[in-house]
């Protein structure tokens, strides 16, 4: 039988997936041991142990100068702060993106230059962010909206010109203004594709979150990462990491479950990642 | 035994020399003389850079004295200073905005790079106004964004070095309440090799020196050269001639092999290193372990010993500049 | 005064670009008229519809409602029912039914609620049980078999009292059996309604059932050297009793073989 | 007549078009002009004026120290990295993709890892990427491909798993090995969703080129930004974010084309943005 | 000896999951058959045709090709043809074509170059004559008519010899003229090559005209409480002359009614 044609079993499927990131786990461990023979306080590559107990500490050891637990505080900022972004993103992306996909006038004059400016890398541009959003919150904030909305409302007005041209003409035979139709057919209609836009974007919030939090904080997962890296502590930097990995993951599935939930009539059939 | 080597640098104006050295072939011409090749190259981050260095990566790298003691030391690399260059006076300050005397800090959010030598210095300032860290809120922002976050309204007091330094300095609501020339000689820059390949390779720490002096022979004379290898540096810094020689103007450069020896061989050193110490045990990052400032032995070029004899990672050593020094390379 | 013919086609013609589709249309149709139309694939009977919708406009002549020219764009008092698309996949059953009347009653949400979502509901039972769908008035589109949605997409075209209904092949994705039903439905609500039927279709048995006026599209004129020069018209405009009537033997070469689906 | 029904002509949509960015390009000048006003010297908001002088000598005049055209320098370094990231980038995905795609065991042993591993910010384990790859050309290239290599993997297999399973049966009926279905099946078809993934991943992949030569190198776009950026010397930064923009339009709608021109029968019907 | 039937299904069930959809199929084939079938929608027609094909493997029972268990994956002696994507749409009609040629002449790249693609291209001109497909051997897929797709997708699957060949409703998707047609292609290529056919289909003229045995599929016991408990089986099996036959009355409810597309 073919390659193609054989399908392996759920236990079998667990199994294989579970691999590659057990080969990840003792490729590490193997690599660190060495290391850590030729110079045993070796920041590059800590033991898995010390990884779990430095991660520990942070998680559930209260910080000795703040008294605050370090985990926790970082990644409610972190949370909060990557939250306010693409919550803002989805906002614009959701206002500009039916704008742009239903009304034509607004597509041939908003569609080239988002076009344009969602090629711009942001952080090239962060000084005039600063200048004009301050060095605040704020500022972290917009940097994930610039990074993520443009493509977002892209995604949105793909969407909303993917639908069916019937279905417009069939509103407007039923007497429905154009407002009307915003409200009731196009924007349910996007939501599930919203959706995909927001796990899509995600990806390069956390990136542009972890930058923004690089750039002047005093919290938040990325704060911390920058700030050990200045020594090198790989102990901290690997299970933040992971952590950011997990939570990122955790989101995703979260908003694929909503998705799943509330749009029952869009996830019908056909096989998806 | 080895016979390439390989050592890295970041764009600092007390390190400008390290890529002039490579591109004009000074380098080459030492390194073939003991038969040996040194490739130098230019890292543009300069935790990158120590931390690569640390990683076993490169043989040597430029960085401060503190950062030799946090990162490749604290890592458990051995490190020996073979070149001590400059040391900052007055190249890191602290300026505030629309205030006047480093008093005024109080209260105030600090954006500067934290766990580096700005950190350092500002402990230090507020130790001679007699304050410490609570007194105000310290923000980590990284350097390359400095001069755009002094833009914003909400910055009104910043910790850095040049080129960043001079061109806050030059805005009207600035004022430097405090710079390294108050604290002279504990900001130290420094080409740092490994101690276990310097040992095993002489020829390595001589060709390094060797090649440096001549270029500090050539930098610091007013001739055409002089000013022609200063006009390269200031063009790879990103600024030019003028510019360079501002930020110059307040480093101490130790020209001559002889300076550097008597500043390394001084007794204000081990008090400096001791204060360092002190510090990032106070930060914490001189690794979870660490019980006390001493966790990390110093050793100085007369053989005293700061901190934990048995767990010397970072050493003071004056021999390959005293060769300089004595023209014997 | 003569009262003018419901709907007036006055030398219509149809061009995209360089390809003229249709040319020289003259049509008067009267209330009440049930009009079939066929042709050939690619003739332009969609593209007619589209333009008696004001979905596109004609690139020559009028068309005229009650005397007066159309709307310029699609209007309540024409309904429509494509072959696919023509119900709202993010709706269910009633909740599609009702849409109409949440339009007309609530302007800035398009909405109702409560009590008022209630009434609506139960006002479109009696049109479920008609079209045979109140067991499924809970399930999405997605879940109903084509013809049970084709058959939701024609009542809801039929609630909003559309004095013109357009029909675009709307039984062409449908087994020969429910087709029956669909067609007998079609029927039924034409007669009760008194509404004016343009149905396009494929299947010329259908358009001699269904019609009391058929009319055929096809070109006439032919240039071997530039086929697009010339467009399609109307060939045969034949009024047909109530009931099945047989196409002239003229037109045997011209349409699909009647015997091809028996 | 409904706005969503009124299309506009031609001209009056290029007109819309260009609409947008004069308003910023305006608003630009006015912005720099009062800033001037209060700061001669000002070095945030350059005039336009000395944008263009400063962009020019950086095009057009050999540098001084060295003797090259900077501008033309940094270009065709920073495309060179580009396009050997991206190139990898693509043919891991080809590679990956195709075989995730295709082969259930290999989709159910390696699919929840690439998920995973996608969901990494890099910057926050560049340390291990230098270590690993050393910080010459290599690495840059490597930050690229592991920025955008893990969706583009994604977007190819979720491609192939898209063609009709009937064409699959089809082809095994006409005898054609698992290797054929491959190369004259599967591959032919997913090429153009292939052409679009690297268009989506040519975003981030730009983000990423300019993170690495902040980071360690002597030239490229992103070089020069970082260089001049402890000067903030924006009349250069400015310019050089245009000039990047304008490369990533350009790279674009080349690809754009090249789809069109290869795939015919791919690009049928469908209005797309 | 006695040689086996072509096909022999012997008491093949299928179930997915907790519904049973097909039980108790008893059935022998003799080679040449033009076996159609019909049924309900949803009844397991397509799923009883994967199985013959090998892609879905039955949940009990076994069937038997010339005596020998049934491959288990799908085989060139084994052609389909699906109501849609059935052809290969990045391919030109006449590439298509020779795609089963160049499989099996290179097997490494799977393409034949040159004066070997040019011999290959003009062995199948001749097939594409007979479909009338020759002024379009260059055209993409995307170009052609649904007609005239699913002719070159029948003569993909015969220009491989199949000994079997199996049609999912290959002519649902055409109108009625086309079909009548493709239908007599179909016969006639079927006569030629002495194939065992089994064609599903919706439409009950077709499965009389078209077929020399008929296969009804339906659910013959019901449990009101559990209607996933039992599934469909075979409840007629009509050995049909060459020609149109008429249905047994018992029929007439079970199936819609014929009358329904004339
Ligand atoms: N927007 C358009 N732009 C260009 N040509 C068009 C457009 N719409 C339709 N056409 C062309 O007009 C002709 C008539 O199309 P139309 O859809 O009206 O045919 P039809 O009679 O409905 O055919 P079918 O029976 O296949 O539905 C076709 O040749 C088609 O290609
Ligand atoms: N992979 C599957 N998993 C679960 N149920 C399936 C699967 N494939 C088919 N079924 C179910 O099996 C039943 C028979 O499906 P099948 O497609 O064979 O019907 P059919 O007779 O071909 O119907 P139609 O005339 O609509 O094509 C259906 O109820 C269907 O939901
Ligand atoms: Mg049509
Ligand atoms: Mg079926």
């Amino acid at each position: 039988m073919r390659i193609i044609n054989r399908t392996p079993s759920r236990r079998t499927a667990v199994l294989l997936g579970l691999l590659p990131f057990a080969a990840l786990i003792v490729s590490y461990a193997i690599a660190s041991h060495y290391r850590r023979l030729d110079n045993p306080a070796d920041k590059l590559l800590p033991s898995l142990g010390d990884m779990a107990s430095t991660f520990w500490s942070m998680a559930f050891v209260a910080d000795k100068r703040s008294g605050d637990y370090l985990l926790l505080g970082d990644t409610l900022d972190s949370l909060w702060r990557l939250g306010a972004g693409v919550g803002t993103a989805t906002l614009i992306a959701l206002v500009l993106g039916i704008a742009i996909g239903f009304i034509p006038h607004i597509r041939s004059s908003l569609a080239p230059f988002i076009a344009s400016f969602s090629l711009i890398p942001p952080i090239t541009i962060l000084p005039i962010l600063f200048i004009i959003f301050g060095l605040g919150e704020v500022s972290k904030v917009v940097l994930i909206v610039v990074g993520t909305a443009p493509v977002m409302v892209r995604s949105v007005a793909q969407a909303v010109m993917n639908i069916p041209r019937e279905l417009i003409i069939k509103a407007e035979t039923l007497g429905a203004s154009v407002w009307q139709m915003t409200t009731r057919l196009v924007l349910p209609q996007i939501l599930p594709h919203l959706i995909t836009a927001i796990r899509l974007g995600l990806v390069p919030a956390w990136i542009f979150l972890i930058s923004a939090e690089a750039i002047a904080s005093t919290s938040g997962l990325g704060y911390r990462i920058f700030l050990v890296r200045r020594y090198l502590a790989m102990d901290v930097i690997l299970p933040y990491v992971i952590w950011i990995t997990l939570l990122a993951y955790l989101i995703d599935r979260l908003l694929l479950i909503v998705s799943r939930r509330a749009f029952p009539w869009h996830h019908a059939g056909g096989n998806s990642l | 035994e080895k016979t390439d080597f390989k050592v890295c640098w970041s764009i600092y104006v007390g390190w400008m020399p390290w890529g002039y050295l490579q591109d004009s072939g000074i380098m080459k011409k030492w390194a073939d003389k003991y038969g040996i090749s040194v490739d130098i190259v230019q890292i543009n981050d300069y935790v990158e850079s120590i931390n690569q260095y640390t990683a076993g990566e490169y043989d040597g790298c430029s960085m401060t004295n503190m950062d030799a003691l946090s990162i490749p030391a604290g890592g458990g690399v051995d490190t020996t200073a073979l070149i001590v260059g400059d040391y900052s006076n007055g190249n890191d300050g602290i300026i505030l905005k629309d205030k006047k005397t480093l008093a005024d800090i109080k209260g105030q959010k600090v954006n500067l790079v934290e766990l580096s030598v700005s950190h350092y210095l500002l402990a230090r300032a507020l130790e001679t106004v007699s304050m410490s860290e609570k007194d105000i809120t310290v923000v980590n922002t990284s350097d390359a964004d400095m001069i755009a976050a002094y833009a914003t309204p909400d910055v009104t007091a910043v910790v850095t070095w040049n080129p960043l330094l001079s061109e806050i300095v030059a805005q009207d609501n600035a004022t430097e309440v405090f710079n390294s020339s108050g604290i002279p000689g504990e900001i130290i820059d420094i080409m740092m090799v490994n101690t276990e390949t310097l040992k095993d390779n002489p020829n390595f720490g001589k060709a390094l020196v060797g090649a440096w002096y001549e270029l500090m022979g050539i930098m610091s004379s007013d001739s055409e050269e002089g000013k022609k290898a200063r006009t390269a540096m200031a063009e790879a810094s990103g600024t030019d001639l003028a510019g360079y020689d501002a930020q110059l103007s307040t480093t101490k450069m130790f020209f001559t092999p002889a300076d550097a020896v008597t500043f390394t061989a001084a007794a204000e050193l081990p008090k400096t290193m001791k204060f360092v110490a002190e510090f990032l045990f106070d930060k914490g990052i001189l690794g979870e372990g660490a019980p006390s400032p001493e966790f990390v032995g110093v050793s100085f070029p007369d053989g005293s010993i700061y901190g934990d004899k048995n767990n010397v990672k970072l050493r003071f050593d004056t021999t390959y500049m005293k060769m300089a020094a004595d023209g014997g390379l | 005064m003569k009262t003018p013919p419901k709907v007036a086609v006055k030398n219509v013609s149809m061009r995209f670009g360089d390809v003229l589709v249709l040319e020289r249309l003259n049509l008067d149709i009267a209330a009440g008229t049930f009009c079939t139309i066929v042709g050939a694939s690619g003739c332009g009977k969609s593209t007619f519809l589209q333009m008696l919708l004001s979905n596109t406009r004609p690139t020559g002549g009028a068309i005229e409602l009650d005397g007066v020219p159309l709307p310029d764009e699609p209007t309540p008092e024409r309904g429509i029912v494509f072959q696919r698309y023509s119900v709202f996949p993010h709706l269910t059953v009633e909740d599609n039914l009702i849409l109409a009347s949440e339009f007309a009653a609530s302007p800035v949400t398009g909405k109702l609620f409560g009590g008022a979502r209630r009434k609506a509901r139960a006002e479109v039972r009696e049109t479920l049980e008609r079209i045979g769908l109140a067991p499924a008035a809970k399930r999405y589109p997605a879940q109903l078999s084509g013809g049970m949605q084709q058959r939701l997409a024609i009542a809801q075209a039929l609630l909003k009292k559309p004095a013109i209904l357009l029909l675009d092949e709307p039984f062409g994705a449908l087994d020969p059996g429910i087709r029956n039903d669909m067609q007998e439905l079609l029927l039924q609500l034409w007669r009760e309604q008194a509404m004016t039927v343009f149905m396009v279709t494929h299947d010329i048995q259908e358009a001699f059932k269904l019609g009391t006026r058929m009319l055929v599209f096809d070109k006439v004129r032919h240039d071997p050297v530039a086929p697009e020069a010339y467009g399609a018209t109307i060939t045969y405009d034949l009024r047909l009793k109530d009931g099945v009537s047989e196409p002239p033997p003229a037109m045997g070469a011209l349409l699909p073989d009647p015997a091809a689906s028996v």
